[in-house]
């Protein structure tokens, strides 16, 4: 520990600017691991305090309506941006937020891409078509195909995670998730582009409520260097040029 | 001297200070719920959906409540009437899942009935996940230890004596507790069905976890609750949760009606207030 | 000799730190027996014991050759009119009197039948309405009495039954009792503080002094001379204030 | 005839039965909680993020516990002892809230602390929203119904004659209500005490909503639960729990010493099963 | 004349269907005064009515020129030994008996003091670590008696104080109490079935009938003939038992 504290006080040394500042950030639940990996490279550099609350996509729009208070918005897609808009001053693109078909691993049932989907005996997840994301692209993916009468969705989750929980433990055959849900041996991805179509981008935007324009400003540099896509890429995100 | 004693003396306006605060925060609380909602009750009571949400509230809460004091009853009788070995260790063993959040028993529960012995059931035609039946299940779980705490400390509180007496005039230890356990401690029971009752109407942590949110199947008010909100319709949220106040308020009214106290029991019913 | 009832045999207890000592009593079918002593000696407890309500003793109390405590409660038959009477609350005299004959599933009329009766003989009949807790002490006293009386029980145990009673109260009361151990020909345990109450109704007496049960003998002899020094302090009292009315 | 009538008699069997059921069902819930928690705990403990979240769990809850019972007991002293105009209105006011989804009790809180009420509350220094104070203020809200509900029936159940005779001794209301009314509602009152701690550890519907989860400032064990879940890592999330139930473990044993009863109060502890 | 401690002019109240009818009764400061009364006459009520229990009545109750109701509960200075005595059953018989001193905020070794004092005037200071609980009736009433007694009030009301209790120890309360009323000067008010007792205690008494307080006279003259028919049936009972011994 005591290597980690010199290294702290050299960069302490390099950029004091931004220490004893604040930067507060909404962000979505889903992505809590790599953006605290991200706030806490970045407070590291530059001393700058990151307050970071995760919620999911309505609560955190609930909070930025109600509250009129906040710098950035990190939502799981751009879409989320909407019912905030007047609130968002500028946002740009993060990373790829990838919908993906996952299955039982070894795929007992051989789906191989979505129009699978409405075969015999096929038991689909699927998140709510209004209040989630992945629930509105699944919907709009199977519409697109004309399947989505024919396709037996068992039940809607009002999580991506819950989503994917109702997979793994075994009570449905298939489901349209987010890839960085997709975890564990007992699952698998399907190799398809069916969903290609339908990627998402990660925005962050900046919040009209922001009055601290030197440390966002920075934290929005950050987000572009190597290491705050590093942490993306680790975390099974793919990023963006 | 003072003649005409002040009815109120410091303590008794200070508990009554505190209970006005309690009321005007009660009331601010309610306010910013159905203000928002109003606007759009109507539209949500000629909604189908929310319609349907309502009825399936109503039947899972009331089923769920139904199942807890089943079970609760007994249970309490065991632990506070009965000696078996290790009573202390499976009182602590039923009350752990007191602090649990709610979320993590839905997982739980999801684990538990997803396992081969779930399949089983399911396969026998008992269907958890994803059913209706999940959502009496999920609010079972979340509300039984709270309701066997709660009754069993009603029942220890019973003068076993009368018990006794009971027996001795001729009562089995089932007629016993049918006419003078329950019946004494009717007020505690009331109090816990409204808690459970109330729980189930309100409950989405587990539900959610157990068996998601599909509308038209297993759409709760409090589910729809949550979906419109997650949607962004604030006013839809607000009216469904406005529906459920609405029901709490009929349900308060007719249940403070029932648990009235029999003041002809006792001298004292005029005397309040010395 | 007629058949015993009631057999206690070297029984004691200990409760805190009072003890009930080696206890020999034997009562049989239709007697009348009454229990004096001061306050505190026990005879609560002796009654209690009567009826099996504890469990760790040493010794034994049999009713009709029954180990009383291996009878459920629910079949042991015994009507024990408490000393503090033990009402139910939450119900009514009327239901108090008729609980026995409502867990027998006796019929409503049957039932009221039996709740006038009792009414008329223990004069009650205008509170069969109200709740004990609305009760005089003397109501509180003969609806227990009723309680207990309305089952015609093989045993009776009553702890000063007559104790909340005005003096006209009280004979009526020893005819009426007097009267339904004759019809029923039930076997009577009960404690008094009155010398006077206990010679009219009981065949035979018992003291109890600190835990003893001493001097039992027939109740006409109660103020014959006692070997026992602390029977002769205990009965000396009434014995003075008798002779100088 | 059967001289040694068996110890249990059919309805007892019943009860121990259903309990048993009971038992079982509660120690898989914690079991499939446990099982998947358990690898993850040792990492979980030695985490600073845990440990920070251990804490501000166990102050929350003790505080907004505290602020309830301090809130609670007035109120339901008021109810039950003074007249005041309005007073069953009054008490339907207060327990509207009991089936609230507490996410809506959440909004209702930072729709109100958002306001200009709120905003001058802050810059007094009492800072709600995304805040500590905030936990504590969702969980007392949460709580504060139930509880003002069970004290109240526990105050109705305490004898007032005894009140009375305590005044005729010279009591005050105040001496009256501490050395008569408090002790004899005594179990009810612990009882009380842990459902609101539990609660308070357990709740996160209201507390997400009215502070969000800020890691190392406003992560409580439950924030982390969900936060893990969100993320797809259910070990972590499960090894949160898991320490969730330690802790509720060791609180139920402490208080289950605390609310013993009394076995010297009356001639009755001998006596059991008759 | 001496200062009248108790008034009650014109005083009705009506429980259920029960009547307590224009009650008028002047007791002097240091008197001694019994009731007497059949069973539910409502001796007990005129008792509770004089402690300001009850609020909806007509005519007036003064306690040393005070309307009762218009003193605040905690001032009134009476003590009440209750008919079913009204411990506190969550505290020990000390904590009972000193409860009052506790309330009043004096010291241990005062608490102590007049706690021993009490326990040995009454013969209780065997129990004073028990609970109200597993106490005997007789004990009961002993701690119900020293809970009242031990803060010297100017009025004493007391219920049937001495009806659970052997002879023996009657007679010995009998002495203890008229000592307590010789040093403190109390105004005393019971009630008793007992007429002995009455007249040994009491320097006046009054015998209610369904309601009425009616006969008001000497202790002395308790058998002298009476007008009313009522109060003659009342007494006769125990007058021909007196003969007859
Ligand atoms: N559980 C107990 N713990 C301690 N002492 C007890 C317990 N139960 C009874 N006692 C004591 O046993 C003694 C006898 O009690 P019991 O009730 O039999 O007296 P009693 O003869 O009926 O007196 P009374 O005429 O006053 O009713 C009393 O001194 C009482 O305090
Ligand atoms: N709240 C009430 N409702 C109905 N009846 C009542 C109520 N309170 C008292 N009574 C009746 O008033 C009558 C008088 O009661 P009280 O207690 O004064 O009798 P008492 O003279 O003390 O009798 P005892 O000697 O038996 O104690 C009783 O018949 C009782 O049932
Ligand atoms: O993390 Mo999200 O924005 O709730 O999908
Ligand atoms: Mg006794
Ligand atoms: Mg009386």
């Amino acid at each position: 520990s005591s290597k980690s504290e010199t290294k702290a006080e050299e960069t302490t040394n390099q950029e004091q600017s931004l220490s004893g500042q604040t930067v507060f950030v909404y962000c979505g639940a889903g992505m809590t691991k790599p953006f605290g990996a991200i706030a806490d490279a970045f407070k590291e550099e530059t001393g700058c305090e990151m307050e970071v609350v995760y919620a999911n996509a309505a609560q955190l729009q609930n909070q930025i309506l109600t509250t009129g208070e906040g710098d950035l918005f990190i939502a799981g897609s751009a879409d989320e941006l909407t019912p905030v808009k007047d609130s968002v001053t500028e946002s740009k693109d993060l990373v790829k937020h990838v919908p993906v078909l996952a299955v039982k691993s070894a795929n007992p049932l051989g789906i191989l891409g979505l129009n699978d989907l409405t075969k015999e005996g096929v038991e689909v997840v699927l998140g709510d078509a209004d209040a989630t994301p992945i629930g509105k692209i699944a919907n709009k993916a199977l519409t697109d195909l004309g399947i989505l009468n024919n396709v037996n969705v068992i039940a809607r989750a009002a999580t991506a995670p819950e989503i994917f929980n109702a997979l793994s433990v075994d009570e449905c055959s298939a489901i349209i998730v987010w890839k960085e849900n997709v975890t564990g041996s007992s699952t698998e991805i399907v190799k398809t582009s069916d969903l290609d179509a339908y990627v998402k981008t990660v925005p962050a935007a900046k919040l009209s409520s922001s009055k601290n324009t030197e440390a966002l400003e920075a934290f929005m540099t950050f987000l572009d260097s190597d290491a705050a896509k590093n942490i993306w890429k680790t975390n099974g995100y793919e990023v963006l040029n | 001297m003072r003649k005409r004693f002040s009815v109120f003396d410091f303590f008794e306006l200070f508990t009554i200070i505190i209970t006005i605060i309690v009321i005007i925060f009660s009331s601010t609380l309610i306010l910013a719920i159905v203000l928002k909602g109003l606007p759009y009750l109507g539209e949500a009571f000629y909604s189908e959906e929310v319609r349907f949400s309502i009825k399936l509230s109503l039947y899972t809460a009331t089923i769920s409540t139904v199942i807890c004091m089943a079970l609760a009853i007994p249970t309490a009788y065991a632990l506070t009437r009965t000696s078996f070995p290790f009573k202390k260790l499976c009182q602590i063993i039923i009350e752990l899942p007191l602090s649990m959040p709610y979320l993590v028993l839905g997982l739980s529960l999801l684990i538990i009935f997803s396992s081969d012995f779930g399949k089983a059931l399911k396969s026998m035609g008992f269907k958890v996940v994803f059913d209706k039946n999940g959502i009496i299940l999920a609010q079972t779980v979340v509300n039984l230890p709270y309701v066997i705490r709660f009754i069993r400390t009603a029942f220890e509180e019973v003068d076993e004596r009368l018990e006794f007496i009971s027996g001795s005039l001729g009562a089995t230890k089932w007629e016993r507790f049918i006419t003078i356990t329950l019946p004494l401690s009717k007020n505690a029971i009331i109090t816990t069905i409204i808690l459970a009752w109330s729980r189930g109407l309100g409950e989405f942590g587990a539900t959610l976890m157990l068996v998601g949110a599909t509308r038209m199947k297993t759409e709760t008010l409090t589910t729809s609750v949550y979906l419109n909100l997650a949607t962004g319709d604030t006013g839809a949220s607000m009216a469904s949760a406005t529906v459920i106040l609405i029901i709490s308020l009929i349900s308060l009214f007719v249940t403070n009606w029932i648990g009235k106290k029999n003041t002809q029991e006792s001298r004292m019913k005029d005397v309040k207030s010395w | 000799m007629v058949n015993s009832m009631v057999e206690i045999k070297k029984y004691s207890i200990q409760l805190g730190k009072f003890k009930l000592k080696n206890i020999n009593l034997n009562i049989c079918e239709k007697e009348i027996f009454a229990v004096l002593g001061r306050t505190g000696s026990g005879k609560t407890v002796l009654l209690e014991s009567v009826a099996g309500f504890y469990r760790s003793f040493s010794g034994e109390v049999t009713i009709q050759g029954q180990q009383v405590i291996d009878i459920p409660l629910e079949k042991r038959e015994i009507g024990f009119v408490y000393q503090d009477f033990g009402l139910f609350p939450h119900m009514t005299v009327y239901d108090n009197i008729t609980y026995g004959l409502k867990i027998r599933r006796k019929d409503k009329e049957y039932k009221k039948k039996m709740a006038d009766r009792m009414a008329e003989i223990l004069s009650i009949g205008h509170i069969l309405n109200q709740y004990p807790g609305t009760l005089s002490g003397g109501e509180r006293q003969r609806t227990a009495l009723a309680r207990a009386l309305i089952l015609e029980p093989k045993l009776l145990l009553m702890d000063e039954p007559f104790s909340s009673l005005d003096p006209a109260t009280k004979e009526t009361m020893y005819q009426q009792i007097k009267k339904i151990h004759e019809i029923f020909g039930c076997t009577i345990l009960f404690v008094t503080h009155d010398f006077n109450e206990a010679q009219i109704m009981a065949d035979r007496i018992g003291i109890m002094v600190n835990g003893e049960l001493k001097g039992i003998r027939k109740s006409a002899d109660l103020f014959e001379s006692y070997q026992d020094e602390e029977i002769t302090e205990f009965l000396s009292g009434f014995q003075e204030r008798r002779m100088c009315i």
